[in-house]
């Protein structure tokens, strides 16, 4: 066997090991490299920015457990810049798990410490709501013919953010970050088309390239590009945080697939050369 | 120091179970998956009924009484487990079923179609020469990766026309290409999540 | 009339339609018999999401009953277990999810697995990155040729080097992933506009099991 | 108030020209006006199934794990179209088959499909449903590890995956192209499309899927629908280019009615 060709299958667990090094030492000694930041993710913090004070934003944490170390940065950020310009939040969730994504979030956030939010006044955390685009549209629709408690059974009679919140005419603005194709279609239809709604919205990067002609249309104002996108909000609203570190780790794992990727198509096609030769 | 907090211990050994599938199969993995499989279900089920009981249940303790048609349809939905009366199940699944297409079709036409082909039509000039040939990228994008998928008219795909459905295919592969690039990125942003918890929660050393 | 299948289809056919009417229309009654169909499709969903679960307990169960194929009713019964434990710690305490007991079993089990699993996939990317990234024909070439500028430009150590490998990136998400994605999603909008026509008007009937 | 709402006057004549032409459609495949080109992909499964026979070894046919209640049930039907035409070509050239299976609801149907086109060719004989379509898991990572076995042990020549496929689709891809099998890929889910336009001979985007598999199937109902998306699909094209060279021009009157 050939040099090339040992090189075209070098063995799984020794790939895998040089990719755990690859994000451990990073983890440990960060770079702390510039970041450059999106479009995408400039307009959402550009739209959340020419907000009044005081408008309500309905935000949908729409992903789960799996899709936390993705996009909860990216929903911390958006958040410290949220309550840092006095803006109102509905939250509710499309997700299963966004009930127990939400105190994770607000553990980092601390509203109350931070900017001295007040529960029920400021910002109020529906729950979850399934049937996505059902819930979607329920909750934009006729709300309180929906929801009559928040998350935590407090009936919405006692929470004084919500007095004056009906639907879709009360918000100033629609965001949601998700890991659901469904959920990121389903906000365009029921928030954009329906209402015509400013809407901001995240995904996965995974997602990001069948997501984006909203953006182009112009029926997404934002776009959060998965942990990309979370860096570069965090950059902008001056929150560094675990996506700004997840930059660092990514500059050597990425790196280190490069080569390998390198090392895969150099060999492949010496082999392919010799094989030729010889034949 | 290593963590002492039980609860980190038993999510670091889940963590380094799951991964271990990357490596190879084994008898690990499988008790953290049909671990999973189990929660996953069983938080559902909770969920499911803090539902019923935020949305269903409070209407009806109000006095709604016609919401006891919906507790009566949400329990149709379990007879598709009963061998002779199955057919039930298909009332509460029909209602679900028109209410979520119709709610997603209707908008799906002015959203995916025309919004998208309006955007399509704006003006191929821009300011400058760099825009103008972005634009025009753009469009041949459009139209020659919809023309691939014509499937009823062979005139397209053979003679003059064919170099049109067979662009379309290239820029295709292009922008494929670039979702790969990013879904690797998706994945490693992923797992950072875990090797941050596992430095800096469990063995504490960052 | 058969009430085990045109009357199911018929009430897809009635829902779908008011959903639609309430979108173009601006008729009241249409809106508030709107709103009552999605405030109980919100029910109907919680009723659906234990669905899963009975499903679990049918084929684990069997495989506890028979006990074959060495010790995979083991990890069947574990499996069921667990489930157990999360939906009587859950309900309970009347808190559902938001008892202390619960967070901390969903941070200690869940909260790991679920976030581990997929991005797990991780692992896999870089391996098959290596085995499978390579320009062997020319259609496999031009996905290379993006693929290695977005890893690039998405690897913030290029662009530090050199700016130019992050425009480039924002380029090709530019026009070349405008392009294609704009045409890919007129067509997969079309096709689910169809089938979702094809569907109301009773011609699709899958939903309705196959037996 | 306005009885159609404002803006929406163009979608709501787009989705009830829609409606019409999902009917005349469907009523035009039912008479057998509608032809569909053949995909070159048809072809590419044919190769691989006569290269298979030729080298001697088995070809797999995957379907994914899709399921007939969820919204991927028309991939799924794809799928099962291309299984049967597949089972028939195995059958006839003798070809060995294999197609493990993942859904319950799914299975009855893919094995009466394979009955049915090894019994139409003569050879039900040779059909062994249990070693050839074994039920492996309906579970993501089992079903996988289950396949990257079977194609570990039996080292096919041809592998054909069409359906919906989620994050296996790259173990499966890799794992059949290391025992070097060549391979046919397609589906509608298109985050997953890479992986098999990066390592498979031959890959199906989108809807190409459909389109195979109704004209393997023959059925109405798919051709119909094909027909109706196609004239959707042309009236796009139209208007975007004369939309586009008008608005260029300076006349925006396209652009102003699609908002009407």
């Amino acid at each position: 066997m050939s040099v090339w060709e040992k090189l075209t299958a070098v063995p799984r667990e020794v790939v895998m090991t040089l990719v755990v090094l690859a994000m451990i030492i990073p983890a440990i000694r960060p770079l702390g490299l510039p970041i450059l930041t999106g479009d995408m993710s400039r307009a959402w913090y550009n739209t959340v920015e020419q907000l009044p004070e005081g408008s309500v934003v309905l935000f949908d944490i729409g992903y789960g457990s799996g899709g936390y170390p993705s996009l909860g940065p990216g929903n911390i950020a958006a958040f410290h810049q949220m309550f840092e310009k006095n803006l109102k939040l509905v939250i509710m969730a499309t997700a299963l798990e966004g009930t127990m994504m939400y105190p994770l979030i607000m553990e980092e956030v601390k509203p109350e410490e931070n900017y001295g939010a007040v529960y029920g006044e400021d910002y109020v955390f529906l729950g979850y709501i399934a049937g996505e685009q059902t819930a979607m549209a329920g909750v934009l629709g006729d709300l309180k013919s929906l929801v009559s408690t928040d998350y935590q059974g407090t009936p919405i009679s006692q929470l004084p953010l919500l007095e004056n919140i009906n639907g879709a005419d009360d918000f100033a603005l629609v965001a949601y970050l998700t890991t659901a194709g469904g959920v990121a279609e389903g906000w365009v239809y029921q928030a954009y088309s329906q209402y015509n709604k400013p809407l901001l919205g995240g995904c996965l990067s995974m997602m990001t390239t069948s997501i984006k002609p909203y953006y182009d249309s112009g029926q997404l104002l934002g776009l959060m590009d998965g942990i990309k996108g979370a860096a570069d909000l965090e950059f902008l609203t001056g929150h560094p945080g675990d996506a700004i570190v997840s930059s660092d780790i990514l500059s050597f794992t990425q790196t280190l697939v490069l080569v390998f990727i390198a090392i895969g198509n150099i060999s492949f096609w010496m082999t392919r050369k010799t094989k030729e030769e010889e034949s | 120091m290593v963590s002492t907090d039980a609860q980190i211990w038993i999510a670091a050994f889940f963590t380094i179970a799951a991964t271990s599938y990357a490596f190879r199969d084994n008898v690990v993995f499988k008790f953290a998956e049909n671990t999973f499989i189990g929660v996953a279900a069983g938080h559902a089920i909770v969920m499911g009924i803090k539902n019923i009981r935020d949305y269903g249940w409070n209407h009806l303790a109000q006095g709604e009484m016609i919401y006891i048609v919906v507790f009566i349809l949400g329990i149709l939905l379990y007879a598709r487990f009963h061998d002779k009366y199955y057919w039930l199940y298909r009332y509460p699944i029909a209602f679900l079923v028109g209410n979520g297409v119709g709610i997603s079709i209707r908008a799906a036409i002015h959203s995916d179609f025309v919004k998208q082909i309006a955007q399509t039509t704006s003006p191929l000039i821009a300011a400058d020469a760099f825009g103008t040939i972005n634009n025009i990228i753009t469009f041949v994008g459009v139209i020659t990766a919809l023309s691939h998928f014509i499937f009823t008219r062979e005139d397209i795909h053979t003679g003059t026309l064919g170099w049109i459905p067979r662009v379309g295919r290239w820029m295709m592969l292009l922008a494929f290409g670039a979702s790969f690039g990013n879904t690797i990125m998706s994945r490693f942003g992923m797992y950072q999540g875990r090797i941050i918890f596992l430095l800096r929660d469990w063995l504490q050393i960052v | 009339m058969d009430y085990k299948r045109d009357l199911p289809l018929a009430i897809t056919f009635i829902v779908g339609i008011i959903a639609v009417l309430d979108y173009y229309t601006g008729v009241q009654a249409i809106t508030d018999t709107f709103t009552i169909i999605k405030n109980w499709g919100v029910v109907l969903q919680g009723f659906a999401l234990g669905l899963g679960a009975v499903n679990l307990f049918r084929v684990h169960g069997r495989r506890i009953s028979q006990r074959r194929e060495g010790s995979d009713w083991l990890f069947s019964g574990w499996l069921l277990l667990m489930l157990t434990v999360f939906v009587v710690v859950g309900l309970s305490t009347g808190q559902y999810d938001q008892g202390p007991t619960y967070s901390w079993l969903y941070n200690a089990i869940y909260l790991p697995l679920g976030s581990t699993m997929y991005s797990s996939l991780a692992f896999y990317m870089a391996y098959g990155a290596y085995k499978v990234l390579r320009a062997r024909n020319f259609e496999a070439g031009l996905l290379f040729i993006t693929a290695i500028l977005v890893i690039l430009g998405n690897t913030p150590v290029f662009p530090a080097i050199y700016p130019g490998f992050f425009h480039m990136r924002e380029w090709i998400f530019g026009p070349i992933v405008s392009g294609a994605y704009r045409g890919v999603r007129i067509g997969i909008g079309i096709g689910a506009v169809i089938l979702g026509i094809r569907t109301l008007l009773g011609m699709e009937t899958g939903y309705l099991g196959r037996r | 108030m306005a009885l159609i709402t404002e803006g929406r006057v163009f979608p709501l004549i787009a989705f009830i020209l829609a409606w019409v032409a999902t009917y005349v459609a469907v009523g035009m495949g039912k008479e057998g006006k509608i032809h569909i080109r053949r995909i070159p992909g048809l072809d590419a499964i044919e190769e691989v199934i006569g290269r298979s026979v030729e080298m001697g070894r088995p070809v797999f046919d995957i379907i994914g794990m899709g399921q007939f209640t969820d919204i991927y049930a028309t991939q799924t039907i794809a799928g099962l179209s291309i299984l049967s035409y597949v089972a028939e070509l195995c059958a006839r050239l003798g070809a060995k088959l294999y197609a493990p299976q993942a859904r319950v609801d799914v299975m009855p149907v893919a094995v009466e499909l394979v009955r049915d086109a090894y019994r139409a060719e003569g050879k039900l004989d040779e059909l062994d449903v249990d070693e050839q379509m074994p039920y492996l898991s309906g579970t993501q990572f089992a079903w996988a590890s289950g396949i990257i076995g079977m194609a570990a042990r039996m080292k096919p020549a041809g592998n054909i995956m069409i359906g919906p496929f989620w994050a296996e689709s790259m173990m499966f891809a890799e794992s059949f192209d290391r025992v070097g099998a060549m391979q046919v890929g397609g589906t509608a889910r298109t985050y997953q499309i890479p992986f098999f336009a990066a390592l498979c001979d031959y890959v199906l985007i989108g809807e190409e899927i459909f389109a195979a598999g109704a004209y393997v199937s023959k059925d109405p109902q798919q051709i119909g629908s094909i027909a109706a998306q196609d004239w959707y699909k042309m009236a796009a094209i139209i208007i975007s280019i004369i939309g586009a060279l008008l608005s260029t021009a300076g006349i925006n009157i396209i652009t102003e009615i699609l908002s009407r």
